[in-house]
């Protein structure tokens, strides 16, 4: 006979042990299980993919260091397909915290220590060459390479800030910024987050608001991807994608379906499904994190399930479901 | 050597916080506490730079410029009133002036993308010639259970008859399974925050993955 | 978008075109490309210089250009069109639209580059959308349209004085419908405050969670054990917490006449006030207000993990027979209602936060879900406020469960009529029109 | 003065707001660019409230010796060390906001890792719930709990092995059935926003007004 009040009362530690478990081990024996891309984010890839330098997008690093694990991967991924599509990116942050994370987010990308990232210029370093009038991406990049620069080993290309790129960073009541770019992205940020003139990128002046924008990305942790639907595509069009947490996920196929938003990542399976397809595409050597991440959710999730199920069987067993069950419950 | 430092640390705070899991302790209280200091100061540094110097002190005080700045700036500084009790009633003001504006801005926006955009959604066709019946299906579910659903949430009618009880049960079947995808996503959404903090020990700290 | 565009098809044409660059400037070939690139950068193109150029081919200059107020703006907005020129296909790329005021310097103001339009695309532009070349309401342009070809010729039109100048509008007519949307949700929603202050009859169904509360309650009375009530982690500004106040109030009422012993913690100060007071009342409105135990109703902590372990250890310590999670909850509810469940108390749930609710339906015997709180609340409170707010909406829903219901007969009317396979003979579609409000986007 | 005046401010700047939506002319947009180059300033006054009242309630516990009072001085020495090390200090001590320095130090070796994994200890939490909570006691919650493994299975990549019809199933119920729920919740959701708004403008609601004393 088993004791099954006993075995449903065992020490929750040992439940977090096998967890801790299955999360570390899986690391150790790579599975590489497919992953197959879901219409939600292939949207999202294809959408980027048929850009080019004359168009421009905006990532919303909109979350908090709480969820980096899940967000942190979506950003990296786009910002990469993007930045090899040559595509130009704005990025902003819905809070102080993400603008870090942002700023984290680009480095892990510009970090030429490893292969398959870019080398990234910053806007006082190429600015003897907008003096001589380079500020067309090829022409720039014809004349940089002129000047005796070189790409090192493995590197995928230049990232020049102000062309390419440009870190916008965060302001409050992002509602409102959002509104006020739909007019002009600059009177919003007169200067990016280090301090240069907006104004003077050439980014900026083939792309003056948001009716000049292709594609806004958020990843967020909360409902303030919503921003960007309410007062972005609402009031001048702007096509939206969402990167949302998995806990959030569910909420926006409502929104998938009214065609608000092109599509979206859920979660760190999400980020993978990106991943993949970018590297399908040839625009990384290798898939990410979140991909690497995709055997140890397995098992995890297996676990899980086998727990839930282990518990209803001694909870039913056990003949706990008497003891309780209220007469207008349901 | 920053980096070093750096990541040890991190690495160390992050096993503090884990420590938890086995019991209550002061390393643990230690680093919740660190948090709270530590991502208010952040924030305080990240608006002056982001918002009051470009916005106030640069063009007030250094250039001399857009006067009425102060304006905001004086209703803004009124928050302040609220540590001195006989005029912290003053603090009310900004508030009034943000909720208010706020409120009323996002009203009709709120309208135009929550609730007839939304509408506009569940008014499809049930049936599309040619599309395969899965989708047939769906569209019939996505009609009907959104029908089913404000049923289940209607309060001025009895769950009673064909139309408010058969439409209440319905409803509340299709809420749960809503709920049933909410939970699985739940899920795996706190497995994946976990995986990224076993890939940073492992990897960044301890640099067993390649 | 398009500005970039004109680049692209010169650097492709490049080759064709490069003869003819190297007698406009002495410059390498990239370096002409660099200026044209960003044509609103140089807004002092003048257009004489590229008229001593001589056209090796005979090409048309672009045609009329009309302009026109844009409807729904403050004045800032032109709609300029102009006709392709004949002979397109000979090989012009690109369009610019200039313009300038005149007057302002005797005529001689310089022209502005404010769009380029890539030949064979659209020839109807909106001038104003560009920071940068702001339209003035009330100012009277002079436009210009001039051909690019691929040698790098402009081939500019007639100067045209707009016919009209920008006007602001006093309403948006796209916008009508969001109006009526609004006035009809505001009017409801103020018809049911007046209502319910003036009568205090307003029809709410009763919500099946009341039954259950009831009948926990009296399981805990004959267990002799205590009764837990946790009014969420929020605060009082939440409309959680008050529906869960209001909800507090009834349980004590009932916990006071049957002399169960009541245990509130909480971890907002504010919160611990009300709920402390509402207690007492509910005491006292039971006649029974020295039965009042002045330790039931306690504040634990502001931080959310330490007051869950206070709330555990007093869950199994005491073990109380009955536990009602009721307000807004965050991580939190995992770990209390888990704690719960295996003390074998029967737990009774609401909350309108959507990602917890999935936890407290598998974890509690009764869970009222989202709006259900406030009804319930709204249902046994009987506050103006309250009633008011939930009938309103429900008027709302209703309207929404009208127009599906009437969309679902439509759709299947389509079917038969043909509607489903001609969309111009669709009923439904004629429906969903009346609330289509993506023209906005 | 003190109730009635915010409360005038709070219903006119509302229906002004309101209006402004609708009327395209440039006197309406001289309000709304007013009101969006005003709101971020006035509302990044409000951070002061925060570092005021964290302030106030840890120099209480430390003057009080309340429980655990020596934590205190963890809040306190981050919150003020951080802006004098970012604006006063120079950066050959770790002064400034680049990097290396104590700001981007404490950010990202400090706050990143330990409020991530405050989050990810979640995971836990729900595994020996997972276990010890979740019953299928009705058929509702069976449904839930049904619905979800179905989920949980579709999502990730071991799920394709047990046929494509699981991954597609999980797919179809997030597409509709989900859809169909989230919506019905979503517009109640909505309504119910819509009728806060008007509740605060119109002073119907009043609790923003407490907490300032009388």
């Amino acid at each position: 006979m088993i004791n099954w009040e006993k075995f449903l009362n065992i020490d929750r530690r040992w439940l977090y042990l096998l967890i801790a478990v299955v999360v570390i081990v899986p690391f150790f024996i790579r599975m590489g299980l497919p992953v197959v891309p879901s219409d939600e984010v292939r949207s999202i890839y294809n959408l980027v993919d048929s850009l080019g330098p004359d168009n421009a997008i905006f990532i919303g690093w909109d979350f908090d260091p709480g969820t980096e694990a899940e967000n942190q991967p979506m950003g990296v991924a786009v910002l990469r397909h993007a930045l090899d599509r040559h595509v130009p990116v704005f990025i902003t942050a819905v809070s102080p915290l993400g603008q870090g994370l942002a700023e984290q987010g680009a480095a892990s990308v510009f970090d030429t220590r490893i292969p398959g990232n870019f080398v990234y210029v910053p806007w006082a370093e190429w600015e003897p060459f907008r003096a001589a009038g380079y500020v067309g991406r090829d022409s720039l990049e014809s004349a940089w390479k002129a000047a005796g620069n070189s790409l090192p080993e493995g590197a995928r290309g230049w990232v020049f800030e102000g062309v390419d790129f440009a870190l916008l960073g965060y302001l409050p009541y992002f509602g409102l910024v959002v509104l006020g770019m739909g007019t002009s992205i600059a009177t919003q940020y007169p200067t990016d987050a280090y301090g240069n003139n907006l104004r003077e990128m050439p980014m900026l002046r083939a792309h003056k608001n948001l009716r000049e924008i292709d594609l806004a990305v958020t990843l967020a942790g909360s409902t303030a991807c919503m921003y960007w639907v309410v007062y972005g595509t609402s009031r001048v069009g702007l096509p939206v994608a969402f990167g949302v947490t998995a806990v959030m996920a569910t909420d926006y196929y409502p929104y998938i379906q009214s065609g608000q938003i092109v599509g979206m990542m859920g979660g760190l399976r999400g980020a993978a499904e990106y991943e993949v397809l970018e590297h399908e595409g040839g625009h990384t050597e290798t898939t990410g994190k979140a991909y690497r991440g995709m055997d140890v959710q397995s098992l995890a999730h297996i676990l899980i399930i086998l727990f839930v199920i282990l518990g209803n069987i001694a909870y039913f067993a056990g003949g706990f479901h008497k003891k309780t069950a209220l007469k207008s419950g349901r | 050597m920053y980096e070093t430092i750096g990541l040890w640390v991190a690495a160390i705070l992050t096993l503090a916080v884990f420590s938890f899991l086995y019991k209550e302790n002061p390393l643990y209280r230690f680093a919740e506490h660190v948090v709270v200091g530590s991502s208010l100061g952040y924030t305080i540094v990240i608006t002056y730079q982001r918002v009051l110097y470009p916005r106030l002190v640069e063009p007030v005080f250094l250039h001399g410029e857009s006067l009425v700045l102060i304006v905001p700036a004086m209703l803004g500084l009124l928050y302040v009133t609220r540590f001195f009790p006989r005029i912290a009633w003053l603090s009310r003001y900004p508030m009034a002036f943000l909720l208010g504006m706020g409120m009323g801005m996002a009203f009709p926006y709120d309208m135009q993308a929550y609730i007839l955009r939304q509408i506009q959604a569940t008014l499809i066709p049930l049936y599309t010639p040619g599309a395969p019946w899965y989708n047939t299906l769906g569209a019939v579910v996505i009609v009907l259970g959104t029908l089913a659903g404000l049923i289940y949430f209607f309060f001025s009618k009895p769950h009673k008859g064909p139309f408010f009880g058969f439409g209440s049960k319905v409803g509340i079947w299709i809420i749960m399974i809503g709920f049933g995808a909410t939970f699985g996503f739940t899920v795996m959404g706190r497995i994946s925050l976990l995986i990224g903090r076993v890939q940073f020990l492992l990897s960044d700290w301890l640099g067993l993955l390649h | 978008m398009l500005k970039h565009l004109e680049l692209l098809l010169l650097m492709v044409l490049l080759p064709f075109g490069i003869a003819q660059a190297q007698e406009v400037g002495p410059q390498d070939a990239t370096a002409p490309a660099v200026d044209s690139s960003n044509p609103s950068d140089s807004s002092a193109v003048s257009l004489d210089t590229a008229l001593e150029v001589v056209p090796p081919v005979e090409i048309a200059p672009p045609g009329a250009v009309t302009v026109s107020d844009f409807p729904n703006d403050a004045g800032d907005h032109l709609l300029v069109s102009f006709e392709p020129s004949p002979d397109e296909a000979l090989g012009i790329l690109v369009y610019r639209i200039y313009r300038r005021t005149p007057g302002a310097t005797d005529g001689t103001e310089e022209w502005a580059v404010v769009k380029t339009v890539a030949a064979g695309d659209h020839t109807e532009i909106v001038d104003g959308y560009d920071p940068d070349y702001l339209v003035t309401q009330g100012t009277q342009y002079e436009y210009r349209v001039a051909a690019v070809t691929a040698d790098c010729r402009e081939i500019p039109g007639e100067v045209t004085v707009a016919q009209v100048v920008g006007r602001g509008e006093w309403f948006h007519t796209e916008k009508l419908k969001v109006l009526i949307g609004c006035i009809i949700f505001i009017s409801l929603i103020f018809y049911y405050f007046k209502r319910a202050q003036m009568c205090h009859e307003l029809y709410l169904r009763p919500i099946p969670g009341i039954d259950a509360i009831d009948e926990a309650i009296g399981r805990a009375t004959e267990m002799g054990k205590p009764i837990l009530y946790v009014p969420g982690l929020s605060g009082i500004e939440d409309v959680a917490t008050i529906a869960s106040l209001t909800i507090l109030n009834r349980v004590a009422k009932k916990v006071a006449e049957y002399q169960t012993p009541l245990r509130v913690p909480n971890r907002d100060p504010i919160v611990y006030t009300v709920a402390e007071e509402s207690v007492k009342q509910a005491y006292m409105e039971a006649g029974r207000p020295d039965s009042y135990e002045a330790n039931s109703v306690f504040f634990v902590t502001d931080s959310q993990f330490a007051y869950v372990a206070a709330v555990n250890g007093l869950m199994t310590r005491e073990k109380p027979a009955t536990n009602f999670y009721l307000g807004m909850f965050w991580a939190e509810s995992l770990l209390l209602a888990e704690t719960g469940s295996l003390s074998g108390a029967i737990q009774i749930a609401g909350t309108d936060a959507i990602t917890q609710l999935p936890f407290f339906i598998t974890t509690c015997d009764y869970t009222l879900i989202g709006e259900e709180l406030y009804a319930a609340s709204a249902y046994l409170g009987r506050e103006p406020k309250q009633v008011g707010s939930v009938k309103g909406q429900d008027a709302c829903k209703g309207i929404v469960m009208t127009l599906v219901t009437v969309g679902i007969i439509l759709s299947l009317v389509d079917i038969f009529t043909g509607g489903a396979t001609d969309p111009s003979k669709s009923l439904l579609l004629k429906l969903q029109g009346l609330v289509d409000v993506t023209s906005l986007e | 003065m003190k109730r009635t005046v915010p409360m005038m401010i709070a219903m006119i700047g509302g229906i002004i707001m309101m209006i402004q939506y609708f009327i395209p002319h440039q006197v309406s947009q001289d309000v709304f660019n007013y009101y969006t180059e005003w709101a971020p300033l006035v509302g990044s006054f409000a951070l002061v409230l925060g570092v005021g009242s964290l302030t106030r309630v840890h120099i209480h516990k430390i003057r009080a010796k309340a429980p655990n009072w020596p934590y205190s001085y963890a809040v306190l020495i981050p919150l003020y060390l951080i802006p004098v090390f970012a604006f006063f200090l120079p950066a050959s001590i770790g002064g400034g906001t680049g990097k290396p320095s104590v700001f981007d130090f404490m950010y990202s070796r400090v706050q990143i890792p330990i409020q991530a994994t405050m989050f990810s200890m979640l995971a836990f939490y729900i595994a020996s719930a997972a276990f010890r909570a979740f019953r299928a006691k009705s058929a509702l919650a069976t449904i839930l709990l049904v619905t979800a493994i179905i989920v949980m299975l579709a999502q990730v990549p071991i799920g394709d092995l047990f046929g494509r019809w699981l991954p597609d199933t999980g797919l179809w119920i997030l597409r509709f059935p989900n859809l169909a729920a989230k919506r019905a919740i979503e517009l109640g959701v909505g309504f119910g926003m819509l009728a806060t708004c008007l509740k605060i403008i119109f002073g119907v609601e009043r609790g923003w007004l407490g907490g300032a004393g009388e």
